[in-house]
């Protein structure tokens, strides 16, 4: 590489900690290669999902951002099916994250940010699950994740940015410094991430897998191209006409997707843009009882084990009535019964 | 004068920083409530950002999350973390807001961990979230923290967030953009700034009701001075009322 | 840079042409830092806004593709003030690009698509003006352009990419080569590419410069973050509030704007995608007298120097009855004439 | 059997390569015809994209430009030019098309320009445009060309996009994508195709109406020849129905 003169003499460092996936693009080439791109109905069920896509020791990316849009059904579903020694992209994954820590499902984390649930507070499962060393984790920015997983979803091994440089979440990542050939700026190198698998909720998908997102998309459009397999749950399936009437509205075209799920409420506990709030309730009981490990691990049994799927899950919770509630929370309508 | 709690003083001085048609990522908490202020007191068209997407929200109440739907409620767009992100790498965000553990008197900030064994920490934080990218890539970063000892550090166990590293020019030399970096510290107790050669941090301002050694007394190292002090304005009726009344009648965070 | 053993002993090439812009990132930064972003009405006109926002020698960029959604009002005007020097990103530019070389406005051009109207045929003046070399050129490609913009809208002075290698088309660019320090794995690096200023015609605008396009946005959404000075050009002012209904919907926001102006049928004789097609007659008669220099001078004059302003040439190419029958063949419309 | 043009003949040639649920990036002309003619014969499920952000449109008639409203009409997606490049370069497009004004034996093309100043060229082509992108990170690039000894030449005035550079592994060790390159050149003689080894272009079927000697006699360098050689099927009356009624029916391509 070209160096200018004035930074030669600097020496370039490398974070010192594991890079879990194989950023190489030839090798991802190679997968996407014979990725199908057909048209088909790919419309599929969770279980099936759950079962035929994801493998143990798999790294895996959930779509959205800490509590809101989030493939809860997917997530429940890898705890029943006690999907092991996952690897898992931690930009803002909260209760997603706390899910999968409950279950026990996570050996290898690029964190950024899971231990805690914004301002709710913290997580006692994701704090200990991280201080008793049973994660290996790899220092990241939200940034740095969304750049990683945008570098692979154009095909190249690495990005430049000027995030984590001189900082100790820099020495314990594994970012590479190198420098600008045309003026010897000094960058983190952020290695590209392909996840194996990756779960998103959409507002609006058709069975092909095309897909649309109101609000903010958060990495979503990446994660989607970066991922070798995709599953989508969506709000409500609709018509492949509304895509064809509206086609700048399509942020996931249909050959990201490998399977497509209509999960009504999908993101409960969590806040759907536009549509249902977050149960904060439920949230703040659930980072109540994670204190005490019997009574979480009763509750967890209740809310996930014995919950045969998202349907009986939501109905637990409060059902069409607790989902009528939060959608007047979303859209700041009082509902007169005060 | 009216009585206050020293968050709403904090929360006061920040918004009074955050000039008009200025652009500012907040998060939850106290940024918010600051950038919200500013809205409705000096600077009715400050940008507010959000990193997970939501840009120039009309903030009806407080947001939970940095990505729930009151950070998008009649946004002027709805946009990604990378584009975000890469506003504020090209240089078009002027402020954010940092929170953390420990910080130095470079300005770096720990919001990482507690313990020397980064395998297994004492205690997990965390950790950086976007806080590294946003102390990296803004112009100006902002600190609303009370002030103790433990917290001002000689030493971070874990620098998460750059200020100015090692002090002097050390910033730019690793490759961070000149013209970033703490700008000012907000503690219950005083305003810090920074020099502008040694880069360490320097008190600028005393909060009403507290005094030199005070501030030395309740920081782990050695602040400097500015050759002119002055006193914090405390907040005014008018301020309180709107914090109180329009920003967080529910009392989330001025009432902790 | 760290670099893999295997590729270590290769040579790394470097494209001897000029780089015409400077793509460091914090020069460019410190514009932005005092770039404005305040919440005003940025209303102007056309002839204000080429006085004021263009200079002699400046970069520009044009946003759309070939003939497709062109800001036509602004490029005729940079004719009608003789601004001279210019630099030039020629993306597939067609005839945006035939109007400045008519006008002899360019100087320097990074060069990928700028002597074709694709399958309309060559211009003989843009052919005449490289040929000749009246103006300087640095070979580049369409994607490469493109992320050389989303270099800069990202803030970071290069972006690694997989086109150019190998090729004359590398060796007469400024990219230069480099390795990635994962993979050993050789990339062209692409210098960040910001202009001076830009100008884009979208199909909604506010007066704030908040903007939505429909159909492909090619790389507008980078130029206007790249660009030091951005102009818009709207089919149609509509009100704020629209914006804030669906904000999913805003592809450029109001800070990266300086200056908007509402130009009905802004991009005749191109095509305004779900509006109006192009005028495939006008364009064909262009190419046509190009051919003939004494009468494309003649006809020339008679389009741009002797209009007063866009609404003039307009009306001296149909005006609305012509724009109606455009608009007919963009929505595949059968007007009843035969 | 019925009368048709060359043409036709490649346009069918090169729709029956493009086998269904792949996806294709065209541009206009007679790439866009083969692409629309798969679609309707052997193809319905073909996906189809255009560099600007077309994606999966419904062609109900040609496109003047890869940007027209006719590349986005009644389409799934409407994107940009980065986002189709890195489609191509992540590698989930399968085919793309190329044309010039020279091409090698080893498949590089030269749409540059003629003579040997690049300053100042006897003759300026439009150059790469998306060109040199596509034949650098599609899977399969094809092209369709009449053939000639002035063509089909010893050496480019200038290559613009690579096809297997210097032969053998000289593609792959340049940086280029491995599995990535030329894969067929369909003219009005024959369909070539490039040894495994070699990486040359090599003789696999002859078109009506030829003969070896033709063709090696309008190239400019010496081919190769498959071990067994095939005869080009003709246009059958389906294909050529559907190109002259449905695809074409005004002739833009086929009338040439």
């Amino acid at each position: 590489m070209t160096t200018s003169d004035k930074s030669s003499s600097m020496e370039l460092k490398s974070g010192k900690n594991e890079l879990f996936t194989d950023p190489n693009p030839d090798n991802a080439r190679d997968f996407f290669k014979n990725k199908s791109r057909s048209l088909k109905s790919k419309l599929s069920t969770v279980e099936n999902v759950v079962k035929t896509m994801v493998n143990d020791g798999d790294y895996i990316s959930i779509g959205g951002f800490g509590a809101n849009r989030i493939p809860t059904a997917i997530i429940h579903e890898i705890v029943r099916q006690k999907k092991k020694n996952l690897g898992f992209a931690g930009h803002t994954s909260t209760h997603d994250f706390q899910v999968l820590v409950g279950g026990e499902c996570i050996s290898k984390c690029d964190i950024a940010y899971i231990v805690g649930l914004e301002a709710r507070g913290l997580s006692a499962n994701a704090r200990k699950a991280v201080q008793s060393g049973k994660i290996q984790i790899t220092e990241w920015t939200n940034a740095v994740l969304s750049w990683r997983l945008k570098a692979a979803a154009m095909g190249i091994s690495f990005m430049p940015a000027r995030s984590m440089l001189g900082t100790d979440t820099f020495k314990y990542s594994a970012a590479k410094e190198i420098e600008c050939p045309f003026t010897g700026q000094k960058y983190a190198a952020l290695p590209a991430l392909y996840p194996d698998f990756a779960a998103i909720h959409v507002h609006e998908a058709d069975i092909y897998g095309n897909c649309r997102i109101y609000g903010a998309s958060v990495s979503d459009e990446d994660l989607a191209k970066a991922s070798k397999r995709v599953v989508i749950t969506a709000e409500r399936i609709v018509p492949t006409e509304s895509f064809r009437q509206a086609p700048s509205s399509t942020i996931i075209p249909f050959w990201c997707v490998d399977a497509v799920i209509e999960v009504p409420f999908g993101s409960y506990p969590g806040n759907m843009p536009f549509r249902y709030y977050s149960d904060e309730e439920y949230l703040m009981s659930w980072l109540k009882k994670e204190k005490n490990p019997e009574e979480f691990a009763e509750f967890f049994k209740q809310q996930i084990y014995d919950t045969k799927n998202f349907y009986e899950y939501l109905e637990l919770n409060g059902g069409i009535e607790k989902i009528t509630k939060l959608r007047a929370i979303e859209n700041l309508i009082d509902m007169g019964e005060k | 004068m009216t009585d206050y709690k020293p968050m709403e003083l904090m929360i006061c001085v920040a918004a009074r920083i955050l000039e008009d048609n200025a652009i500012v990522v907040v998060g939850t908490g106290a940024p918010c409530a600051a950038a919200m202020l500013s809205q409705k007191t000096i600077s009715p068209n400050l940008t507010i950002m959000f990193e997970a997407g939501g840009v120039a929200p009309v903030l009806r109440t407080m947001p939970i999350s940095v990505g729930d739907s009151r950070t998008t409620h009649r946004a002027i767009m709805t946009s990604s973390m990378p584009d975000i992100m890469e506003s504020c790498q090209r240089g078009m965000v002027d402020y954010c807001f940092l929170g953390g553990a420990q910080i130095d008197m470079y300005g770096n900030i720990n919001s990482t961990m507690i313990g020397n064994n980064h395998a297994m920490p004492k205690t997990r934080f965390p950790g950086s979230g976007g806080a590294n990218d946003l102390a990296s890539l803004c112009h100006k970063t902002l600190m609303m923290t009370p002030q103790d000892s433990r917290r001002f550090t000689e030493k971070l166990d874990f620098l998460t967030s750059p200020g100015y590293l090692t002090g002097g020019k050390s910033r730019e030399e690793a490759g961070l953009p000149k013209d970033s970096g703490p700008y000012r510290i907000i503690t219950n107790m005083a305003i810090m700034g920074f020099d502008e050669e040694s880069k360490r941090m320097k008190v600028l301002s005393i909060n009403p009701g507290y005094d030199r050694k005070d501030i030395q007394e309740n920081c782990g190292f050695e602040l400097l001075w500015a050759d002119k002090i002055t006193d914090t304005a405390p907040p005014t009726e008018k301020e309180l009322d709107i914090l109180r009344n329009v920003v967080d009648p529910n009392g989330y965070i001025i009432g902790r």
